[in-house]
């Protein structure tokens, strides 16, 4: 038998393998660097970029809870130049591609980010965050309304020609109409999904945990969510899906796969094992070999009803 | 830095309140240098996703020891570690404290609250030479590891807040008595609640002395990817936001702003 | 010190504390009551009844995920007049309120349960299920939607004078214009939450672990979704909430409470630890006294921003 | 029907894959009838919210036995437990075996597949008098207790798929071989996977002998409440969803109907 195939071509993105790792969850990129060879991962997801450099939100910005944890960072972060100048040299060392997360407080924010991107070497692709449940402005109030979706999703189309992928809220009753709304406004591909909204109050001081009050809900907590979005969006469209939400190995991955997504992004559970993303690898690999499987495209979307 | 799986050798009481636990880690030991820190996983907790930092207490050999208290679910949990059970530790992490050489001035003035202790015997067991250590507790259960500076030649003296041992008060009691007799510059290393960290470092501040305070924040990563663990810190006048499991846990006491909120 | 007074009346109902057992997790009161001493509960929330009786989905119907499990039973229910005939005359010995959970297929269905419950000895309210993930007809349809969330709670209110208390549905992006449309409907109370779409594929078989193919998540994975979607509700509406979801102990039931409910149940963790809801009792019975709070009320919204 | 929280006893391997867990539950053993079932709790598995039905193998005195195999996660976490660990046991649980009287004219063949084989020792150790027992597995290690049934007096067939022990093939082999010249009526009392269960039971049917067997579904509560483990059954020609907890485990052959895709 022939070694599985896991390269996958991703909206144009050509990926070794279907595994990415979450922005906001890997740095820039060094921060692992030491403990992971970025070249054996399918994609980087930079942390949230904005037009102008932010502070983010006051501490504590993350707590645990029972199988997972709940963040608001508040997306800080050295702005589009700050981040040109300081991480994306270091990247480029690097054979992965890199796709940066971009968010804005208005539309044309997020398109100014995404023009300021466009031909810039070393960038493979925007996730377009229109889901994070930490920001007042922007963030989440554009990912669970159609038109603002539309606006954003239409904005950032408009000024790049790098391959487009919005990512979505969970906290919506209709993924598919949200799926279908990016899609038709000029989506390449779709990322499901962001942190579910979510709140911890300490009962001694009886004050929320986090500084932000809200924050939003990652982890194996939310993977069965996911994997029914994932499902329900992969019926929903055909541009390939990165799902999200939940991974700590190849099981929850693969999982993923099945319900229709072509490649899979893991986030939190880099913070319990920064290797998780390399055990995913080699364990999809395993599975495809054991199922007699030759690629991991034959994987997506294989669900039997 | 490395993710490295560990086998248990030591895993023993310390007073009532605190246990010591140490872990065969070759490549971490060889790395490590005092002021640093460990990220344990703690795979007997299964629904936990962070790792849990602690300092590093003491390195012999191939071996790397914590001194760890119960606070919550975690280290309540680790109680249940035994002999020969792998541990999977990422470290070591953070900066550690600068090492002050054999022909420094200052005198090392080492100030710990409680388990703030665990860095600062590391550390005193890699200087060059002796010095003082202020150490705090609420009680004499928090007052630890008194003979182990004494056996290095180190000069120690206490503060309980309920005066079971030592000065009953702060430890910035027994540090201010001291300051206002001293006969040498102080330099200060302190490990403990902010409260302490903050009263350290106005008296270095106002003294004009070196203070390197280890701060504690509530971690993801450990590594500087999360942005969880931030403190504004400010350098050459400008304002940043640095993370404490990365640019830290150690800052000079000058560079630290603290909230108006924080003790 | 005074022992904290633990009652509450919620919706004109009388409980002896705020502690209840949730819908489809504590079946209709005997399955339990050798273990638990039903008199001692705030009050009983039986599955839910429909108007016929109801089989229910095929199985497997219950599959056990990371912090908690995904369920399709599928509302089974001997219907109305089964339930009347069969469970209520054992209800009756006991001294604790019991609120009858109820579904339909159409508006008119939930209407006619809700007229023939009405008037009927040993009932104290009605539980209106509009946000059940697990029936194609009605269910969650039902609560994602404002129009039809509108006209159920609407039909309901002019078939019964019995406390109606619609349960919502967590997979909505603005849980706040569901509770108020509730409230203008007539509803004298809400619960929130119901357990969340979900679903789990095995992946050698490559087949959704549940016979429905998808299901709903509780148990702890979901509380910090359930106490935000509670903090935001109680700022919206001003009648009583009961909490659920994830509750394992005080600590949750009493984070529900400072978000803003007046009362909680407990679902999933009735089947880890039978004795769990007694346990949260004496929990928040200590809590208060170690407060210095009077009563369980003093306790309610009081989350400190 | 109790909550008891139980210290363990003994915990020990049986062959390779298999292992006896014996907890001191006074008030459950007290109760227990042969087919019953206790639902541990998995408290070690912090993110486990189900408890894990197993059938009561032995009840000695004040001593419950479980007899297990590693399948998932849950069974995989009981192999930490330790002597002296507290399990929190909800149980007896289910309706029992009817148990054939001594003067029952029929013969007690019991039919065993893998761990199936526990709740038939059970009954076995409380019947006033022996018959046979047929036991299959995928291989010789999920052969289990020959000799204590022996050491009862049973009659031992046995059958594995490779052949390793006893014939090869199912158990129905040596059954069918037995049926053929048997000179009594069987009564049967089987637990075992599905596929198994369904066989004996068309035996049964076809002879026109009783059959008992014990069906095995995944649980929720155990108690009757949540109908994640129902089971058409009919009876008086009515067919209606039984509990299998509740109602069951045990059901006589003619009332299962099974599905059609069932093995
Ligand atoms: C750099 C550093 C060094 C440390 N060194 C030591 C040491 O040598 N000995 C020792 O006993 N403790 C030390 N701590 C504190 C130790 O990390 C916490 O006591 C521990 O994480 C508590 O975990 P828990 O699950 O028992 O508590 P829980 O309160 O149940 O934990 C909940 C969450 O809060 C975090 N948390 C709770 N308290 C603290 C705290 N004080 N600091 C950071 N995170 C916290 C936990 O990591 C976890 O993510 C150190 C902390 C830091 C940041
Ligand atoms: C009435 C009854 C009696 C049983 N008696 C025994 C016994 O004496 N010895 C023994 O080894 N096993 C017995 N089982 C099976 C035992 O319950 C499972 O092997 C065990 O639950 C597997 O748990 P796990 O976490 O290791 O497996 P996982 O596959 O990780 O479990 C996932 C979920 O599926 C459930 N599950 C998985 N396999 C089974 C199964 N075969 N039956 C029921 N639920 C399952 C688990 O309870 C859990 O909820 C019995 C089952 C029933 C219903
Ligand atoms: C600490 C933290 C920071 C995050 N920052 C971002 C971000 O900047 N942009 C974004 O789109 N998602 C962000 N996310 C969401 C993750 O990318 C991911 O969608 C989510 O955590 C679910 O995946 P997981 O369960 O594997 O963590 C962040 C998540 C965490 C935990
Ligand atoms: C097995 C099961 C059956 C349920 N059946 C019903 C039901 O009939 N009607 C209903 O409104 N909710 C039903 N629920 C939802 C619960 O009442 C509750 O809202 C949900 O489980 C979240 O609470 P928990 O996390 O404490 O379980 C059911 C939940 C479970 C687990
Ligand atoms: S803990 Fe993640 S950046 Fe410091
Ligand atoms: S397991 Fe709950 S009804 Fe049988």
């Amino acid at each position: 038998m022939t070694t599985p195939q896991l390269g996958i071509t991703l909206a144009g993105i050509r990926m070794k393998n279907p595994v990415m790792v979450a922005s906001g969850t890997f740095g820039y990129g060094p921060e692992y660097a030491d403990l992971v060879d970025l070249n054996r991962l399918g994609a980087i997801v930079v942390k949230g970029i904005s037009l102008e450099p932010w502070g983010g939100n006051r501490t504590p910005r993350l707590v645990e809870v029972s199988g997972g944890l709940v963040n608001a960072i508040g997306l800080q972060n050295p702005g589009v130049q700050g981040f040109v100048a300081k991480y994306l040299p270091f990247l480029r060392h690097f054979d992965v591609p890199v796709i940066v997360n971009i968010w804005g407080k208005t539309a044309e924010e997020y398109a100014e980010v995404a023009a300021r991107l466009d031909g810039t070497e070393g960038i493979a692709g925007l996730e377009i965050n229109i889901s994070c449940p930490n920001i007042k402005a922007g963030g989440s109030a554009f990912g669970t309304n159609l038109e603002s979706t539309a606006r954003v999703v239409g904005a950032v189309r408009r000024r790049t020609r790098l391959p487009i992928i919005p990512k979505l809220a969970p906290n919506v009753s209709d993924i598919a109409a949200f799926a279908r709304c990016c899609v038709e406004n000029g989506a390449d591909a779709l990322s499901l999904i962001n942190s579910y909204p979510a709140m911890v109050i300490d009962i001694e001081s009886r004050r929320p945990v986090l500084a932000n009050v809200t924050g939003g809900l990652s982890g194996p907590a939310i993977h069965p969510i996911a994997v029914k979005l994932v499902y329900d969006a992969a019926r929903a469209v055909k541009v390939p899906l990165i799902a999200i939400g939940g991974i700590t190995q190849a099981r929850e991955a693969i999982e993923f796969m099945i319900a229709g997504a072509s490649a899979v992004a893991v986030g939190t559970a880099n913070f319990t094992e920064p290797l998780t993303a390399l055990e995913v690898v080699d364990g999809i690999t395993r599975y495809l070999g054991a199922h007699g499987l030759a690629s991991a495209g034959e994987l997506v979307g294989t669900v039997r009803l | 830095m490395h993710v490295e799986e560990g086998s248990v050798v030591a895993h023993e009481p310390m007073g009532s309140a605190y246990r010591v636990l140490t872990l065969r880690l070759p490549r971490v030991a060889a790395q490590a240098r005092p002021g640093q820190f460990v990220h344990l996983r703690l795979a007997m907790l299964s629904d936990a996703v962070l790792r849990r930092p602690f300092s590093i207490y003491r390195v012999d050999g191939d071996c790397v020891s914590i001194l760890y208290k119960t606070i919550g679910r975690g280290t309540a949990a680790m109680k249940s570690i035994r002999l020969g059970d792998a541990m999977n530790v990422l470290g070591p992490l953070g900066n550690g404290f600068p090492l002050p050489t054999a022909d420094a001035i200052a005198l090392p003035v080492l100030v710990a609250g409680g388990y703030g202790v665990a860095p600062l015997y590391f550390l005193a067991s890699r200087l060059p030479r002796t010095g003082l250590l202020f150490a705090g507790g609420a009680t004499n259960a928090d007052i630890l590891c008194v003979e182990c500076f004494q056996a290095l030649g180190w000069d120690v003296r206490l503060a309980t807040d309920d005066g079971s041992l030592g000065v009953r008060g702060l430890v910035t009691a027994p540090l201010d008595a001291w300051l206002g007799e001293a006969r040498r510059e102080p330099e200060f290393f302190a490990c403990g609640p902010n409260g302490m960290l903050r009263a350290v470092g106005e008296r270095a501040v106002a003294g004009g002395w070196k203070g390197w305070l280890s701060l504690d924040r509530h971690m993801g990563c450990g590594v500087g990817a999360c942005l969880a663990c931030v403190q504004m810190i400010r350098k050459d006048g400008v304002e940043t936001l640095a993370r404490v499991c990365k640019d830290g846990p150690i800052f000079e006491s000058r560079e630290v702003v603290w909230e108006p909120s924080e003790p």
